[in-house]
């Protein structure tokens, strides 16, 4: 999506070029009524990633509104960059999951690795230290050549990263089916710890507070990623290659102790990554979350790339970038500090109080367009919903009774499965070691670590059980939630809440919609009835290809609590003539 | 005693040496930046795992090169201890304080697991509290740790004793299963295994404390007169 | 035909190469301050035979595409040479 | 003289080559039954400027000497090209 020369107001709307973009046409009205004119192409280019559903949720929303958000221990529900829980001893756990899909289909090592970058920028900029990485993995069956070539780059690519960084990976699943062939799902969790005065959100107030850049200088890669997040993937997906980008997890290390350092100086005001929707995002959320304006000089933006253009630089998806606001007469003292990081950081813009996102290129205004209508007032859609004859077909069936002659040779078979096997293969190519608190090491139902300087310890898993969803969305849906508690009661936890990746097929379609709304009604009920409240998560739709949707895949990110180290428990059988017992019914 | 813990920008591996020194074995520990060019104040030095400065090109390659490691190679020069594990293995290598290169695991992917390890050499001012002979468990975390040297290297290390652990079974396709190799001198140690990591029980391991330890019992024993 | 084909993979203009930018920056730490660029690339060099020059360019043209190259961030070229047997 | 110099660098004789292998290996999984040797090597493009193409050169071998290149397991060439400004 490169033009020469950018097509002009009257074009985009004659020839219908903000189509190309995934805005419908009653969208390109309303962006023409909220601004009072047509928009310029940077300007659309703004809405139409604001209003993608990866950066919206318009189609998600309504569901989203089900889930249970608040407890007692509830420090921050979703709304900022990741969801804070309280542990005690003044510290708090910090954790979210993320999905990295369509890139991850692409280019498979780089899809994964940024992936695993992005969800630990959510973590540092709320503050915390991220002290664990998981991660939930689909893939088809690995019997095909390009299956194995997407999951051995999938895994390489979370090590890659997440080893460099020098966060430890310590747990995750990983299931094989068809319905993921085309289309795998690549979710990480990123679990982070904090004392509590130093949590931090991503605000820009203060009118003349300046807005610094740091990180990684902005390219032409992943244009229009969010957008590319939130459409089906077909035979040109692989030709959409400026989607893709290259993850530099030595600069992501760089910035993680950086920025850390940052947040403790007593004039930071705000800090933001610039994820999905770059700049863009970054910006808009920062100033509509504080009532503010903002306005960004393009020029001082650092670019990797000659003749950049505004659209380009505020589409771009480079990675390991920062957004930060400081109070006035700061700044140097911040680009001081991350000077000792061999960090440039840069003055790009400042606050203002106009509500306006005014964006300057050489010399003169490019853009301008309400900050809260670019971050809060995309549209809200609620999608017909159908109940799926595969469904009724199902209810209507007999109950199958399993004929089996020899439980050995039965169970061989199943410990055979990819999905059953053991993991070993993936994750002893993660450090699950780094940073020395790994009690439970990836292998046992869930990770368990300790929290230094206190006696309690986190339980942390991430399940999903999507072939249950297919088959009844609303039991399966609870079910995930029963089952991710399950496995940190079995470590010794009492779960705290949840970070959950709603992973399904297209909106559009009722079906799949149905499958959503269902579904999200048993985790919401499950959540509620084991108090464990969504403190965040994401939201992933569009997961299809020519061949169909994939099964809905909730992917549940649950972190517990041990109170005392010595009641860690683990998976492994004791000792001979130890006894077993069965535990409910 | 007190440590230096060097700190490149992507040291990862920095604080759990931190606390293997301070906290578990109680020694006194500092953070010192790479930027830094004097460790006079300091009785030995420790150079953790991580990537130094990424890690691009090779493993150590462009580490060599910060101001710190003058500084270190003035330690080593005068006698003092000088612990590289992992990455730091990896840079004592590109500096030329050990003999020898790396090169990417023979299944070229990374591998993190606990192994068993052969103290091959318990005369050494890093193993004296071990047992020749002794196998002990010790964390691996590398992509990078298939150690080579050319035949006559070999011939040199073993007819000097320099090589201090092995692994028990192979597992990077490293020359003669090298795990840990000294310098001539007797005072600089690098290892891939990370004994920083295998000094609590409750981790799994507590078998890499006695390095430590062996490290201070070694340096009283050689100042117990001046101090 | 035996040849020795060598194969030059590199990045495509625009993704990014941190590789080449750190060696770079550490080049003019080293005082190198006369270099502009760095970009770092592999080669792959393959003998094989085929039954003639056209043979040996498909099946190293298939090679590139199938595992050599990953086509979405890199590119490639190759030199032929031709191996006289002795 | 202005001088874009690619650098090659390969492992030596003798050293054994993982990635090599580990392509060798694919390479013949995939049916590519006349593969006979595989070896992987890396090129680093350095633009850089000198007063002369010895000077150039005098730079380049320092360079690599210094960091580009491990001289116990590796070694390079290198080929210079002058870059005519426009
Ligand atoms: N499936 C979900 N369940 C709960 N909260 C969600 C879900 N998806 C998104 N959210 C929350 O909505 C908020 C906005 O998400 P988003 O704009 O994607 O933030 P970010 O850009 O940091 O991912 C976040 O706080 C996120 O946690």
């Amino acid at each position: 999506m490169q033009l020469l020369h950018e097509p002009t107001a009257e074009m985009i709307r004659d020839e219908k070029i903000y189509k190309e973009m995934g805005v419908t046409d009653a969208e390109f009205a309303s962006v023409e009524t909220i601004l009072g004119r047509l928009p310029n192409y940077t300007e659309l280019g703004l809405f139409s990633v604001m209003w993608s559903e990866h950066c919206s949720y318009k189609n998600s929303k309504a569901v989203l509104r089900k889930f249970p958000v608040d407890g007692p221990h509830v420090l921050q529900g979703p709304g900022e960059g990741a969801g804070i829980i309280d542990i005690g001893d003044d510290k708090a756990v910090v954790f979210k999951i993320e999905s990295h899909n369509h890139p991850s289909a692409v280019e498979p090592y780089e899809g994964a690795a940024t992936g695993v970058g992005g969800i630990i920028r959510d973590i540092f900029s709320m503050g915390a230290r991220p002290v664990a990485l998981l991660n939930s993995l689909r893939f088809g069956e690995l019997h095909h050549p390009r299956v194995k070539y997407l999951f051995e780059g999938v895994v390489s690519g979370i090590a890659g990263y997440g080893n460099c960084v020098g966060i430890p990976t310590v747990g995750g699943e990983i299931q094989f089916d068809p319905c993921y062939e085309g289309n795998p799902l690549v979710n990480a969790m990123c679990v982070g710890l904090i004392d509590h005065q130093h949590i931090q959100k991503g605000q820009a107030k203060g009118v003349g507070n300046p807005v610094l850049y740091v990180g990684a200088s902005t390219g032409r890669d992943g244009i229009h990623g969010a957008t590319f997040a939130s459409e089906e993937l077909s035979e040109d997906s692989q030709s959409k290659r400026p989607s893709v980008q290259v993850g530099d997890p030595f600069m992501e290390k760089l910035l993680i102790e950086a920025c850390l350092e940052a947040v403790r100086h007593p004039k930071i005001v705000g800090i933001q990554d610039m994820g999905a929707a770059g700049l863009t995002s970054s910006s808009a959320e920062m100033a509509s979350k504080a009532g503010s304006g903002i306005r960004m000089d393009l020029d001082k933006v650092p670019q990797r790339e000659q003749a950049m253009t505004p659209y380009e630089m505020m589409l771009s998806e480079s990675q390991e970038r920062m957004l930060l606001v400081v109070e006035a007469g700061s700044e140097q003292e911040f680009i001081d500090l991350f000077e000792k990081w061999d960090l440039h950081a840069v003055v790009v813009g400042e606050v203002t109080d106009d509500k306006q996102m005014t964006l300057v290129h050489k010399g003169e205004v490019v853009a301008k367009a309400p900050v809260d209508a670019l971050a809060e007032e995309a549209p809200v859609y609620h999608p017909a919903s159908q109940e799926p004859a595969y469904y009724q077909a199902f209810q209507k069936q007999e109950p199958v009774k399993l004929d089996v002659p020899d439980y050995a040779v039965t169970l061989r078979a199943l410990l055979q499965q990819p999905t059953i096997a053991s993991k070993e293969w993936v994750y002893e190519q993660y450090d699950h070691m780094v940073q020395t608190n790994t009690v439970v090491a990836p292998g046992s139902d869930a990770a368990v670590l300790r929290v230094r300087g206190t006696n309690k310890a986190l339980a942390m898993t991430t399940d999903c059980n999507s072939r249950y969803l297919y088959l009844d969305p609303y039991e399966g849906g609870k079910m995930a939630i029963a089952e991710a508690a399950r496995n940190l009661v079995c470590s010794g936890a009492r779960p705290l809440g949840v970070t959950d990746c709603l992973n399904y097929g297209s909106p559009e379609k009722p079906e799949i919609y149905w499958q959503l709304e269902k579904s999200t009604d048993g985790l919401a009920e499950a959540c509620d009835f084991l108090k464990t409240p969504v403190i965040g998560g994401n939201v992933s739709l569009y997961n299809e290809t020519a061949k169909g949707a994939i099964f809905p895949t909730p992917v549940i990110g649950m972190v517990g609590l041990i109170e005392d180290l010595t009641h860690i428990t683990r998976q492994t059988v004791k000792k001979s003539g130890d006894v077993v017992y069965v535990i409910g019914e | 005693m007190k440590f230096a813990v060097i700190v490149f920008p992507g040291s990862n591996c920095d604080s759990d040496m931190y606390h293997a020194a301070k906290d578990e074995l109680g020694a006194e520990a500092e953070f010192v930046f790479h930027h830094e060019t004097d460790l006079s104040g300091y009785d030995g030095v420790l150079l953790p795992g991580g990537f130094s400065y990424g890690d691009y090109l090779r493993s150590g390659s462009i580490a060599q090169f910060s101001p710190v490691m003058d500084a270190v190679a003035q330690a080593a020069n005068e006698g003092k201890p000088v612990l590289g594990v992992c990455n730091g293995f990896q840079i004592l290598l590109e500096a030329g304080l050990l003999p020898g290169a790396m090169r990417r695991n023979e299944q070229l992917t990374f591998i993190c697991k606990t192994v068993p390890l052969k103290v091959v050499n318990n005369q050494t001012g890093f193993t004296g509290t071990y047992q020749e002979g002794e196998v002990i468990q010790v964390p691996v975390a590398h992509g990078e740790g298939n150690y080579y040297c050319d035949e006559e290297t070999l011939a040199e290390l073993q007819k000097n004793n320099q090589i201090v652990f092995t692994y028990k079974d192979p597992i990077n396709g490293s020359v003669a299963d090298i795990a840990g190799i000294i310098n001539e001198k007797g005072n600089v140690l690098g290892m891939m295994p990370h004994p920083e990591r295998a000094v609590d029980q409750l981790l799994g391991s507590d078998d890499g404390l006695k390095l430590f330890q062996s490290i201070v019992t070694h340096w009283r024993d050689h100042h117990a007169v001046t101090s | 035909m035996n040849a020795n084909v060598t194969v030059y993979i590199t990045l495509k203009e625009g993704v990014l190469d941190p590789q080449g930018s750190a060696v770079q920056k550490s080049l003019h730490q080293l005082g190198y301050d006369s270099v502009e660029k760095v970009e770092v690339g592999k080669t792959i060099n393959v003998k094989l035979s085929g039954e003639s020059k056209e043979d040996v360019k498909k099946q190293i043209e298939a090679m590139c595409e199938q595992l050599l190259a990953n086509p979405v961030i890199e590119e490639y070229t190759y030199v032929i040479e031709e191996v006289l047997s002795v």
